[in-house]
């Protein structure tokens, strides 16, 4: 089997032409998708019969959760790529997907939180996810800070894979501390895992809305990507001709 | 060609943050050589000294030692190596004696007085390096070069902070390290007064 | 060099840096004093949170201790000649690492009696306590020092260090505490211990590589 | 439509307030990182054109 397309893909300059035409119809449709899925859910699906119309915030909750989680997922594969195949394009990677994750962790927390004043009655709980939630969002911070302070680029784009590798390593054990912890200090509380089955129409909308939020941050990663790939190349021809030929 | 050399670099291209360095590059080293890299300010002769050593990573290139690639398996090549960059690798809060027992466990104590005496070291045995100069310093980095075996010397900068007595010192072993077989690398400002050297010019 | 002389010369350099250790030391009984001045100090408060305390406090202190664990190494230029001798990087790092974790945790323990005391630690606890540090802080040593490694260039780097490394070290103070706390309530504790024994194990697998690499980059 | 009138979907049933938020905040979020992604994207753009641009007149 041949490999060059695994070579290929690392190359910027490859990347940034198969990408150019893919960012705007990926977020525009992410857009279409995720606006569609929150307005089914938002005023058509079904009242929860236990929580009421405060459960409706599951839409939004529940898909910026998961993209945290497979934002940072994302970010440790890319850093042991780049650690094992020196590929060019992962450090680019996280550094442009690292933001976003952190703002999708943020979008977790705070709806958590909102959630939790007409939930639990009070704004904050150490609830088990919440708690990782909270743990990932310092995750990110920590990585956007190591990028900035580092000036040298050879030296942030092995510092940056190298911490994100370990938190790929460290989140389940750390998911897992915090669950057995949170059993061990809380007992019994309301946890959002324990919601009865679903119908369909709560948790279409749900799923909708999930592939939009992903297509979305798909779009702006590759956005985000291009333009790190702008500053890191502009010394080559190719960037030049890219940059006179439109205006992108 | 290359079972005469024992060390050839092929097109070396090295990369720093912005800039690109000795962009194919390709030199043999034949022991009894000196080397001598010139080049204005950042043309990178430090930094192909790193790559050498293999403190860094060529962006491309090949590096043979012996006949064999090691370009990334340096192992064998850096243990006939020493390398004395531009901060020397002397702990401060030690004597001199300790610093150096730390880079050449195996050498007996009459070994380590004829080096330091050759560098006129001997009285600060075992003062703590805070208390010298940094021409001292600098001495007492050097006086790795008569106690270790190493065949390749890659030496950066070594005659700064030298006095002309410490210059010639220096040169003289050089000369003698050369004359048993051994090869040296060294970037300098300085012109060499009693060494020959071919030279190899970096521009940016 | 050799790994011999290179221990040796670590236990040196830490012999006569002792001053750096005994302010870390310093730093945890600061710590661990603000907890009855600011909080509460009635016996009520204090014996319950005896551990947890203790555990912060140690967690900051190795925080403060390993934060300049490479940085007189990398001004002087020892770090290159570590990176170029021809020896393991990674197990030079867990040398190295292994000798700053002694340096720190002996002195700690010895003075584990007396504040376990200060703070009214419930008695059968105690060498549980004591436990959970000897197999505990290990992992905080490795993982730290990927943490001291990576931000070794940089002139201010001890709040980067903090918030790169304290989510690491949570599962290993919420371990700790546990088996610490199940002690006191006569619960089964030695699962607790296993799992931060797991924690070391794998830190001791990964932290000395992901330090070399990280070394190695912050040198060039 | 879950809800009978506009008023209703509002207020949701006393979570208006909570449910609202969220929403606000996360498109205000959103609208924010996409904002700053293009807005970064377009600025060096223009500083490349005009660098290459200054570049071919010298």
């Amino acid at each position: 089997m041949s490999w060059t397309w695994f070579h290929k893909l690392g190359s910027p300059k490859w990347f940034f032409h198969w990408s150019k035409s893919l960012a705007l119809p990926l977020f525009g449709f992410g857009c279409i998708c995720l606006l569609f899925g929150l307005v089914w859910g938002v005023a058509f699906a079904p009242e929860d019969y236990q929580q009421g119309n405060s459960f409706r915030i599951i839409y939004i909750h529940v898909p910026a959760a998961i993209l945290a989680q497979s934002c940072y997922l994302a970010l440790g594969l890319s850093g042991l790529v780049f650690l094992v195949w020196q590929m060019k394009i992962a450090p680019i990677f996280i550094k442009a997907v690292a933001p976003v994750g952190a703002v999708m962790a943020l979008m977790a927390l705070v709806s958590g939180a909102i959630w939790g004043k007409p939930t639990w009655g009070t704004w904050w709980v150490w609830d088990a996810r919440l708690t990782s939630v909270l743990v990932l969002f310092l995750l990110y911070m920590g990585i956007i800070a190591l990028q900035n302070s580092l000036n040298d680029v050879t030296l942030a784009n092995k510092a940056v894979a190298v911490i994100s590798v370990v938190g790929l390593i460290n989140l389940p054990i750390i998911k897992y501390s915090v669950e057995w912890w949170n059993t061990l200090h809380q007992g019994a509380t309301f946890t959002l895992t324990e919601k009865p089955a679903m119908p369909a129409e709560m948790w279409v909308p749900l799923l909708i809305s999930t592939i939009g939020l992903y297509c979305l941050v798909a779009g702006l990663a590759l956005w985000r990507m291009q333009t790190e790939i702008l500053i890191r190349e502009h010394r080559s021809n190719w960037v030049k001709q890219e940059v006179m030929k439109d205006g992108l | 060609m290359q079972s005469s050399a024992f060390l050839t670099i092929s097109d070396l291209w090295i990369e720093r943050g912005e800039r690109d360095l000795c962009k194919r590059l390709s030199f043999d080293v034949f022991s009894g050589d000196v080397l001598r890299i010139l080049g204005e300010n950042g043309a990178g002769k430090s930094s192909l000294l790193k790559v050498i050593s293999g403190a860094i990573s060529p962006l491309e290139g090949k590096v043979f030692y012996g006949g064999q690639e090691v370009t990334n398996d340096r192992h064998s090549l850096q243990e006939s190596i020493l390398y004395l960059g531009h901060s020397a690798g002397v702990k401060k809060v030690l004597t001199v004696e300790e610093n150096l027992r730390w880079y050449c466990p195996s050498v007996s104590s009459s070994e380590l007085h004829s080096a330091l005496e050759a560098l006129g070291l001997l009285s600060l045995l075992d003062s703590s390096v805070n208390t010298l100069s940094a021409g001292q310093i600098r001495r007492v980095a050097l006086s790795r070069l008569w106690l270790s075996k190493q065949k390749l010397w890659l030496l950066d900068e070594p005659f700064s902070s030298l006095d002309a007595e410490g210059v010639g010192i220096l040169e003289k072993r050089i000369m003698q390290h050369t004359a048993s077989g051994g090869a040296v690398i060294l970037t300098t400002h300085q012109d060499l007064l009693s060494l020959h050297s071919r030279d190899i010019s970096l521009s940016l | 060099m050799t790994y011999l002389s290179f221990i040796k010369t670590e236990f040196l350099v830490l012999w006569r840096r002792k001053q750096d250790v005994f302010n870390a030391l310093l730093f945890f009984i600061i710590v661990v004093v603000l907890f009855p001045l600011g909080v509460n100090p009635s016996s009520d408060f204090l014996a319950p949170a005896a551990d947890g305390i203790i555990w912060c406090a140690t967690v900051l202190a190795i925080l403060m201790a390993i934060e300049g664990m490479f940085k007189e190494d990398y001004t002087d230029g020892s770090l290159e000649q570590l990176v170029i001798s021809g020896l393991s990087l990674s197990l030079l790092m867990l040398l190295k690492t292994t000798a700053q974790w002694l340096a720190v945790l002996l002195p700690l323990l010895l003075m584990m009696p007396l504040l376990a005391e200060m703070l009214y630690l419930p008695d059968g606890s105690f060498w549980v306590l004591i436990v959970t540090l000897v197999i505990g802080t290990p992992s905080l040593f490795l993982i730290g020092s990927i943490g001291a490694a990576l931000t070794v260039s940089l002139k201010q780097g001890a709040m980067l260090v903090m918030l790169l490394m304290l989510p690491f070290y949570l599962p290993v103070i919420i371990f700790a505490t546990s088996a610490v706390r199940a002690a006191q309530l006569g619960l089964p504790y030695l699962g607790l211990l296993a799992m931060l024994l797991a924690v070391f194990l794998l830190s001791l697998v990964i932290a000395p590589f992901m330090t070399a690499i990280a070394i190695k980059a912050s040198t060039n | 439509m879950a809800f009978d009138n506009l008023t209703d979907f509002f207020e949701m049933g006393r979570h208006g307030v909570y449910v609202w938020s969220v929403y606000g905040f996360s498109t205000v979020s959103l609208a924010l990182i996409t904002w700053s992604t293009l807005s970064k994207r377009h600025q060096i753009q223009e500083t490349l054109r005009k660098r290459f641009l200054r570049d071919k007149t010298i």
